[in-house]
């Protein structure tokens, strides 16, 4: 049942599907300030190319996009963690995270 | 069937717009959340338990946690985010605008690709434990390594007297 | 014997590095000793050497090792025994000799003695060296290391500044003609493919006159002789180079490496003989050097510097022998001037010995009574000096004039002009030194004293050379069928040369001769009765006026040196080390400081710092960046 | 296929009723062993022995007046603990309750759903359960509730990673990630909790922990919190809070059944010579027993250690049970190499 | 300082050994003392069904006794108002008419004796003040009730009632005795 | 073989530290002895005569278009023999100076190891790695013992030099990437490509300047004095002596490789243009200094001019009075600066003004002295003269006139180094030369004796060095 997926659905869709997700983490990434909900779109990002990984091992038959996958969240994980990490610290330092007040680090 | 995609598909779009254009940020992170179960679901349409499960896991159960843990702990209620100037906004809205359109226009280019091969049981446990651990041992490892890496550097960025 | 040449130049190295390396800790006389056998053994091989060398016999080449060979270069390290380099031998290790005797004597109190004898032992073997060298590189060798022996000799008393100044000087006048020899060298080496003397002289036969290398090639060598020479203009050095102990000033400055310069052209005459213009040259520096110096020297009151600059116009004449082709001449007046001046030079230390280090001849006067030995040597130097009959000064200096008269009246009468003037100098010296009074206090004249015997037997045996020095080349009209011993040994050398000169008429020679020993001694009675009759004395520097004053100060020729070179170099220097070094600052700084703190100014504003702004240009330079590879294709 | 599917549909009904009862009857068996723990009584009033107590409380629930703070965001406040009670019973869909049945020559599993990530899927959905509490906490607005949701996040994620090690070395033993045949393993051999006694430790240290429960109930405890999460919380929204922690309760009492007590297998059951429907009844009575067992045992523990603080909370987690969870991970790793 | 108890126990901060740290004993060891709790006989007393003794001495609910014949006892003396250390009984006394004699006992009587039950400590001292053994404290519970005023207990409340007399007597012993 | 040129350095880099600090001293010692005895193992090895003598190849994969191609001909034996000689002395140096520094003697075989690397490497992305290998511990050398303002100097000297050497990099990676399929970075194969005139001009302006930075050449050269001047005596040294020689020795191998064609020949003759300018330039700044390192630092630039613009005549003389005059070079400039050291360690200046009259007070230092200015001074029968003798005759054979210009270094030289020697050894003895202590130790004549002997030894057999390259350099110019 479920595994007939690539007979229904062009894979066109699910690309589109996985730009689409991607453009609008772009879009989030560009449009907020918040480091927070940056930090999420982010994430959105990586899901959205997660899914072509995953797309592309499924419709070819080959584990290793899946394998990508994983490491991605292994990826994401650690810099959500350390990201957040640093988030907290910035926050403790400016009471904001506002990303646009970040602007320490020019010279 | 193809519909239940088409569903989750919408349902993560529009979500994911939710995540972006809601003001309040703890209201973004259900919305991620929600995306982020749309697409467990895709995970599941196309045949990948073990990605289904992991996102679950990883994706919902531990970093969205984490994010919605941070929010609550710096008490980032609505209204707290100045607004970008105008001129900010729209140049992202562009960016991303063209950002899309250069992406579908090159996606429009790629030939047609003619369907390879289905083979249902590379999503089991089994089979990409197989290949995790023999093709990419090495990377596993490395990840693991990172993964300490990552850890011992939040607790050190945590802690209070290194600021 | 000629198996066991290279002792010659073996046993002065030898003395040198025994004295140099153990002098010190030798007591008394030893180092001296050792110095002067070291010379000496030399002396009496070349002579056993110089006796078996008959009138046939062939030049010897004795070769010891490669020095440099390289695809394009070689020289090796090899000696050439033939007439020419046997009479140097002689007279370097003979007059060598003697010297380093009389220094035991002259430099026993000092404290640099085994030092001193290892200096003059250096001196030797460079010397030896420069003549006996089968090629010019290892002439070369000689040629810069009797140079360094003249710094070392002449800054010998290192603790006076001035001393060293004039060691530096003389060092780097050197250089300068040194560089010249340097061109010469490989002038000749990219021309001929050969250094050695015998192989050039062989390949100089089918080359044409006035060939433009050859030409520059001599000039080269000839700037060489100048500086070594001390010639105008690289003559300055010689007089300052009297601040050394006596001995060096006689045997350096006046007997031997002075003449290096002479021996070079005579040494490379085939290829003089080729570029005729530039013995034009020669003759006319040597002419105008003579009597520039004789002008000075009229006007010194330094015992030593008079006998320097004598020597320079000494050495100007023999220039101007040799500019007309009249080389053994120059050597004839080589070896008789190396006797006189040499016993001018130790009489002129014997004197200052006896004066506890006065040079100064207005601080003398009436010597001839207390120090009746050096009176009578000085005498015979004097005479032989001003040429008159039949000191071996005029041989020489007769033939010399001989020889002008005939190629050139004009150069003729210079040179007659410039003997005079020697003569007037020198009765000058002679007559304020030993005539007259003593004028310094009574106190210092109580301490006068004869020189040792040590000292003095050096002297009579120079006295005696110097008066029978005409002997071994006596004109044909004097020595008749004896005549000319030392052009005929000479002959092999010169055979080839195309400036080989015909004797002339008899009569003529005579009057010549007359002419010049009239002239002489009518200045020595002029003289005597300025200088003892009247005792008139020079005046002090201070007063001099006009054309006195500026013949006094040498002519101004040191001031103008450093007015021209000296002083603008060391500006240059200090442009160059201030000015254009930190312009190299500013520009390596503009470089690597303002310019890239500008560029990295107007960069630094894309780097506002603001994250938002960041990931916008990411972003589009993305969008561009994918448009570009989907439109274009790269 | 229809016979099973009904089997189906009649064994989730069950299930969830099952859940439902035992976790109303979790809130009168924890009074009850609370008393008596106590040298009380217990209530004893509704019906004989109290035992009609739950339908009072839920009575009494549905009556109160249902309260919703005027600052909260009123949406995530209604969805929290309705969120949370879901999550709570999604669990139980892969725990098999007992042997399979055999109806009319079909094989009908008491099982939901054998899928063969069922450790997974459990780990999943517990993870998930945390948002309940956090959204309800988050938007009652108020400090109190606030901080509850914090802690329960991050002791749930801190708790999560120990218990997941654990499960891990059962994982490593069994070579399987179905709950099913996890216990069909143990069924063959020894029980895991001879297996892995430290892994076993762990394992419940941690469900005490994510289900909130004494001594770890730093979300909602009363007496620094005036209830946590709920503070704000009244009428049914607050008994789905606290229905849904009694579930969590069985639930991962199961679990532990489950993993490390052979889930529904006894002794010598395959010796007793039953038909398969009894065996699975009897199966299914054991289990439940185990079940029973383990919620008294919560209770038990309740009453009897006192509360952790916050900092003694994440030490124990972080400092102890991680490490000694990856040893015995390491250990069990090793051992099975090398035997 | 001596401690006045001697259940106190120096607390000694001695760093736990490995077993003490890990407190697994420690909770086994709780949890086995509330496992025999468990078992223990209930102390739970189920109140309507079944009541606890009253001790003899038990002071509860106020009555004024009347004596044999029904009269009441009270002289309105003011002795138990005075007597009291919570003030809490008033009294205003007022003289017996003629055709009163069956109901008063001594021609002065109380026409309002209120105790207010929210004062009172029930130390029974009004008891021992009486001179008239009038007033006692019996084994009865003072009922709740909702609104303060009725805790104000008038004589309608206070006197025994005719036809229920109440049993006083061991009070009467044990107040007898203490005087 | 060879490899352990290269390998031997590095070990003793790294094992000094493990080393407790009392065995640093032995350590050092035999490091110094086992290396020069290596590299007369390696000598004695050779069998011909005709290149190259060795050739190792160590390939790390054989996708890398890099291996570790280590080459050793006549001329890189005159280095490579310079290298061992030095760094063995200038331990020596170190160890009779008492420094304890366990990480100077680490930096220095650090030092050795890029040092011989470069050399020996044939590779040219090996070569640029050794190449930058050494700029490491000569920067942590200059900036932490340096003196005076050394970090802004050795700033500027580290940019300086890495920029050149990127300059040198972007050339060499021009030239693989110009390589047909399945080219590498080996010597053979890089040069063996076919350019346009301009590529090729610009291909050797690139490594041009790279090397001549190193060198330097007049125009590079500005952060020469006062690296030397404010480094320690031995980062001076290795600077001076080895560093220097880097470039020359680039020269050799990696420059003169891409000369061919119209254009380069222009190249060729600014770049000997701008040498000879360095020669006198150089040689007249040193007249009028007063810092002693500053002298030699102009005196170094000057004679390194000469070296390399005898080597872009592309003539033997030139090529083999370079070779020549970079060991003469190495030996006489290091021996001078030991000299240096030695008075300013005695004394206490190195200020000419405050010296004076140290030949009074102690002989031996003056006679040393003497010689080893003399052996720079090129007077004949010492080691300086034959190879500058040659480079002039090549200069004089390229372009008379300029020869002229870049001979009167041989007088400029006699002025400065005569004053050098004349203000300090000579004249009355100022005070701080009465003050100081004016004895030698026997391990510093030791050391003395062995530049002495260098001076005297090549001096009157250069042949010993000049027959090393002979073959060598036959062959590379005759295949030109």
């Amino acid at each position: 049942m479920l595994m007939q997926i690539n007979h229904i659905v062009p894979i066109e869709h699910i690309i589109t599907l996985s730009c689409i997700l991607f453009c609008i983490g772009v879009m989030g990434v560009l449009l907020r300030r918040n480091a927070i909900i940056i930090l999420m779109c982010i994430e959105l990002m990586l899901n959205a190319v997660n899914i072509l990984f995953a797309t592309f091992s499924a419709y070819n038959g080959n584990p290793d996009g899946q394998i990508f996958v994983f490491f991605i969240m292994v990826v994401a994980a650690a810099e959500v963690a350390v990201g957040l990490a640093l988030l907290v610290l910035i926050y403790r330092n400016t009471r904001s995270v506002d990303v646009s007040l970040l602007d320490r680090l020019k010279w | 069937m193809q519909y239940i995609f088409y569903t989750l598909a919408f349902f993560a779009i529009l979500c994911a717009l939710f995540v972006v254009f809601e003001k309040n940020p703890v209201h973004s992170v259900l919305y991620l959340i929600l995306t982020f179960f749309s697409i467990a679901g895709i995970y599941v349409l196309l045949n990948a338990q073990f990605l289904f499960i992991v996102q679950l896991i990883v994706y919902s159960g531990a970093i969205m946690v984490l994010f919605l843990f941070v929010l609550m702990l710096l008490n980032l209620n609505k209204d707290t985010e100045p607004q970008k100037s105008v001129i900010f906004k729209t140049a992202g809205a562009i960016a991303a605008g063209s950002f899309l359109l250069v992406l579908v226009a090159v996606l429009k280019d790629t030939q047609q690709s003619t369907e390879l091969s289905a083979m249902t049981d590379i999503g089991l446990v089994k089979q990409l434990g197989k290949t995790l651990f023999t093709k990419f041992v090495v990377p596993f490892e490395v990840a693991s390594i990172l993964f300490l890496a990552a850890m011992v550097g939040s607790v050190l960025l945590g802690k209070k007297e290194l600021y | 014997m000629e198996k066991y040449f290279y002792l010659v130049i073996l046993f002065p190295l030898i003395g040198f590095l025994v004295n140099g390396l153990l002098g010190s800790k030798m007591k008394g006389t030893t180092p001296g000793l050792i110095g002067t056998v070291a010379v000496f053994i030399p002396f009496l091989i070349a002579l056993g050497v110089f006796f078996n060398y008959g009138h046939e016999s062939q030049p010897i080449l004795q070769n010891y090792f490669p020095w440099i060979n390289i695809f394009d270069f070689q020289a090796n390290f090899s000696i050439l025994i033939d007439p020419l380099s046997l009479q140097m031998t002689l007279i370097i290790t003979g007059i060598g000799s003697l010297i380093h005797l009389y220094s035991i004597g002259y430099m026993h109190d000092d404290e640099g003695f085994a030092r001193f004898f290892s200096y003059l032992n250096l001196f030797i073997f460079s010397m030896l060296l420069l003549v006996l060298g089968s090629n010019l590189l290892i002439l070369f060798i000689g040629w810069e290391g009797v140079g360094l022996c003249s710094y070392l000799l002449i800054g010998f008393w290192y603790k006076n500044e001035d001393y060293g100044y004039a060691a530096r000087k003389a060092f780097v006048m050197n250089r300068i003609g040194d560089l010249g020899l340097i061109a010469g060298i490989v002038l000749l080496w990219s021309y001929f493919k050969t250094i050695e003397f015998q192989a050039m002289a062989i390949h100089a036969a089918n080359v044409d006159m006035s060939d433009p290398v050859i030409i520059i090639a001599t000039l080269c060598l000839f700037i060489g002789a100048i500086g070594k020479s001390a010639q105008i203009p690289l003559y300055t050095w010689l007089p300052d180079a009297m601040a050394g102990p006596t001995p060096v000033s006689a045997l350096i400055h006046a007997a031997t490496m002075v003449t290096a310069g002479i021996y070079l052209l005579v040494r490379a005459h085939f290829l003089f003989d080729l570029a005729p213009s530039v013995l034009n040259l020669v003759s006319y520096v040597g002419i105008a050097t003579s009597i520039f110096a004789a002008i000075i020297a009229l006007r010194q009151n330094d015992i030593k510097k008079v006998l320097a600059y004598s020597t320079v116009s000494q050495l100007g004449l023999m220039f101007v022998a040799l500019g007309v082709g009249a080389y053994t001449t120059a050597m004839f007046h080589v070896t008789t001037h190396a006797f006189f001046k040499a016993l001018l030079f130790l009489g002129a230390g014997s004197v200052i010995h006896a004066l506890h280090g006065e040079q100064d001849i207005r601080n003398m006067g009436g010597l001839k009574n207390e120090i009746k030995s050096t009176y009578w040597v000085f005498l015979i130097g004097t005479l032989a000096i001003c040429g008159i009959f039949p000191l071996s000064g005029m041989f020489s200096k007769d033939e010399i004039l001989t020889v002008l008269f005939e190629k050139s009246k004009g150069l003729w009468a210079l040179s007659l002009f410039s003997s005079l003037l020697t003569a007037v100098y020198m009765f000058r010296l002679l007559f304020l030194t030993f005539f007259g009074t003593y004028r310094d206090d009574e106190h210092k004249k109580s301490k006068i004293h004869e020189s040792p015997m040590v000292m003095m037997a050096p002297l009579w045996v120079l006295a005696i050379l110097s008066v029978f020095g005409g002997i071994l080349n006596l004109p044909h009209l004097i020595g008749g069928e004896s005549y000319g011993k030392m052009a005929h040994f000479l002959d092999p050398i010169f055979s080839h040369s195309k400036l080989a000169t015909e004797h002339m008429d008899a009569g003529l020679e005579i009057g010549l001769m007359a002419l010049v020993v009239g002239l002489v001694v009518i200045i020595g009675f002029v003289l005597y009765n300025i200088y003892v009759k009247k005792e008139s004395l020079p005046k002090p520097d201070m007063s001099l006026r006009g054309v006195e004053a500026l013949v006094a100060n040498k002519f101004g020729v040191d001031e103008l040196y450093d007015t021209v070179i000296s002083k603008p170099v060391l500006g240059i220097s200090r442009f160059f080390g201030q000015k254009v070094e930190s312009a190299f600052d500013g520009i390596s700084g503009f470089f690597f400081v303002a310019g890239f703190k500008s560029i990295g100014n107007s960069l630094r504003k894309i780097q506002n710092g603001n994250v938002e702004f960041y990931l916008i240009l990411m972003t589009g330079s993305i969008v561009v960046l994918m448009i570009l590879q989907f439109l274009i294709k790269i | 296929m229809t016979l099973a599917l009904i089997a189906k549909i009649i064994l989730v009904v069950a299930i969830f009723v099952l859940t439902l009862a035992v976790a109303a009857y979790s809130t009168y068996l924890e009074r009850k062993v609370a008393a008596f723990l106590q040298d009380r009584l217990g209530p004893d009033r509704a019906g004989p022995w109290g035992l009609l107590q739950p339908l009072a409380d839920g009575v009494k629930m549905f009556t109160k007046e249902e309260f919703i703070p005027a600052a909260s965001e009123k949406f995530l406040f209604i969805l929290g603990p309705g969120l949370f009670i879901l999550t709570a019973l999604m669990t139980s869909a892969v725990i098999p309750w007992g042997p399979a049945l055999v109806i009319a020559g079909e094989v009908i599993a008491l099982q939901v759903a054998d899928i063969d990530i069922g450790v997974l899927y459990v780990l999943g959905v517990v993870s998930v359960g945390v948002y309940g509490i956090m959204i309800g906490g988050w938007a009652s607005n108020n400090k109190y509730s606030l901080l509850g949701a914090v802690r329960a996040s991050s002791q749930m994620i801190s708790y999560e990673l120990a218990m997941g090690i654990s499960v891990i070395t059962i994982v490593m033993i069994t070579g399987s990630l179905s709950l099913n045949e996890i216990v069909g393993q143990q069924a063959q051999g020894t029980w895991n909790v001879l297996k892995q006694p430290l892994g076993f430790l762990i394992f419940l240290v941690c469900a005490f922990a994510e289900t909130n429960r004494a001594p770890f109930d730093l979300p909602e405890c009363e007496t620094e919190l005036v209830g946590g999460y709920h503070t704000e919380y009244s009428s049914m929204k607050l008994g789905l809070f606290l229905f849904a922690e009694y579930m969590n309760m069985f639930i991962s009492s199961a679990m532990i059944a489950t993993l490390y007590f052979g889930g529904w297998h006894f002794p010598y059951m395959d010796k007793l010579g039953l038909g398969p429907n009894t065996l699975a009844f009897l199966g299914f009575t054991v289990f439940f027993l185990k079940i029973v067992f383990f919620i008294f045992f919560y209770m038990w523990v309740r009453w009897t250690l006192p509360r952790f603080r916050y900092d003694q909370l994440m030490h124990l987690g972080w400092k102890v049970l991680i490490p000694l969870a990856l040893l015995n991970m390491l250990a069990t790793g090793a051992f099975s190499l090398l035997f | 300082m001596q401690s006045l108890t001697n259940r106190s126990r120096v607390v000694s901060k001695k760093t736990m050994n490995f077993w003490e740290r890990i407190y697994l004993p420690a909770i086994f060891g709780g949890m086995w003392i509330t496992i025999k709790h468990f078992f223990k006989k209930k102390a739970t007393l189920r109140y309507p069904e079944e009541t606890r003794e009253f001790s003899k001495v038990y002071r509860g609910l106020h009555v004024l006794k009347r004596d044999e014949n029904g009269a009441e006892r009270c002289t309105a003396c003011g002795l138990c108002a005075v007597a009291c250390p919570a003030e809490a009984i008033t009294m205003v006394a007022a003289e017996r008419k003629k055709d009163e004699k069956g109901l008063y006992r001594e021609e002065k009587y109380a026409a309002i004796y209120e105790i207010n039950m929210l004062r009172c400590i029930f130390c029974g001292l009004c008891e021992e003040a009486c001179p008239k053994e009038a007033i006692f404290l019996t084994d009865r519970i003072t009922p709740s009730n909702f609104e303060r005023e009725n805790f104000i207990y008038g004589k309608d409340k206070l006197v025994e009632k005719i036809d229920q007399r109440i049993d006083v007597s061991g009070r009467q012993k044990h107040i007898t005795e203490k005087k | 073989m060879l490899i352990g040129l290269i390998l031997f350095p590095l070990i003793f880099s790294l094992m000094i530290f493990i080393l407790p600090k009392n065995l640093t001293k032995y350590a050092t010692i035999f490091y110094s002895v086992f290396s020069l005895s290596w590299m007369g193992m390696v000598v004695k090895n050779i069998s011909s005569w005709t290149n190259p003598f060795f050739t190792e190849n160590y390939v790390f994969s054989s996708n890398l278009p890099s291996s570790l191609l280590l080459v050793l001909d006549g001329i890189s034996l005159i280095p490579i023999l310079l290298t061992q000689l030095l760094i063995a002395l200038i331990l020596w140096m170190l160890l009779a100076n008492q420094k304890e520094d366990k990480s100077t003697y680490s930096l220095i075989a650090l030092m050795h190891f890029g040092l011989n690397g470069v050399f020996l490497c044939a590779d040219a992305l090996g070569f640029y790695i050794f190449w930058e290998v050494t700029l490491i511990p000569i920067y942590f050398i200059c900036a932490i013992w340096g003196e005076g303002k050394r970090m802004p100097i050795t700033l500027k000297f580290f940019l300086y030099t890495f920029i050149g050497s990127l300059c040198m990099l972007v050339s060499f990676l021009y030239l693989y990437q110009i390589q047909p399929e399945g080219g590498n970075f080996s010597i053979a194969n890089i040069f063996n490509v076919d350019m346009s005139a301009t590529a090729r001009f610009l291909v050797a302006l690139g490594i041009f300047i790279g090397l001549a930075v190193k060198i330097p050449i007049f125009g590079f050269h500005n952060w020469q004095a006062d690296t030397y001047t404010s480094a320690p005596f031995y980062g001076s040294m290795l600077l001076a002596g080895i560093m220097l020689k880097m470039g020359l020795y680039g020269m050799y191998r990696w420059l003169s490789p891409v000369f061919a064609g119209p254009l380069c020949c222009d190249l060729q003759w600014y770049i000997i243009i701008l040498c000879i300018i360095g020669v006198v330039y150089g040689a007249i700044i040193a007249i009028t200094q007063t810092d002693l390192k500053r002298i030699l630092a102009f005196s170094s630039f000057s004679h390194v001019g000469l070296i390399a613009a005898g080597i872009m005549t592309f003539s033997h003389s030139g090529w083999q009075g370079g070779l020549l005059q970079m060991f003469v070079h190495g030996l006489n400039i290091v021996g001078l600066f030991y000299i240096v050291n030695l008075i300013e360690q005695k004394y206490g200046s190195r200020d000419l003004n405050k010296l004076g009259g140290i030949a009074t007070q102690n002989k031996w230092l003056a006679i040393y002295g003497m010689i080893l200015v003399l052996g720079t001074t090129a007077l004949p029968l010492t080691n300086g003269f034959p190879g500058e003798f040659l480079l002039l005759k090549s200069m004089f054979e390229y372009q008379f006139l300029t020869a002229l210009f870049a001979g009167t270094t041989i007088i400029w030289c006699a002025v400065y180094m005569l004053r050098l020697y004349q203000k300090v050894f000579f004249g009355e003895e100022s005070k701080l030369v009465l003050s100081g202590d004016s004895s030698l130790s026997s391990i510093e004549h030791f050391i003395l004796i062995i530049f002495v002997l260098g001076v005297l030894v090549l001096g009157i057999f250069p042949q010993l060095i000049l027959g090393l390259s002979e073959s060598t350099v036959l062959n590379y110019l005759t295949q030109k």
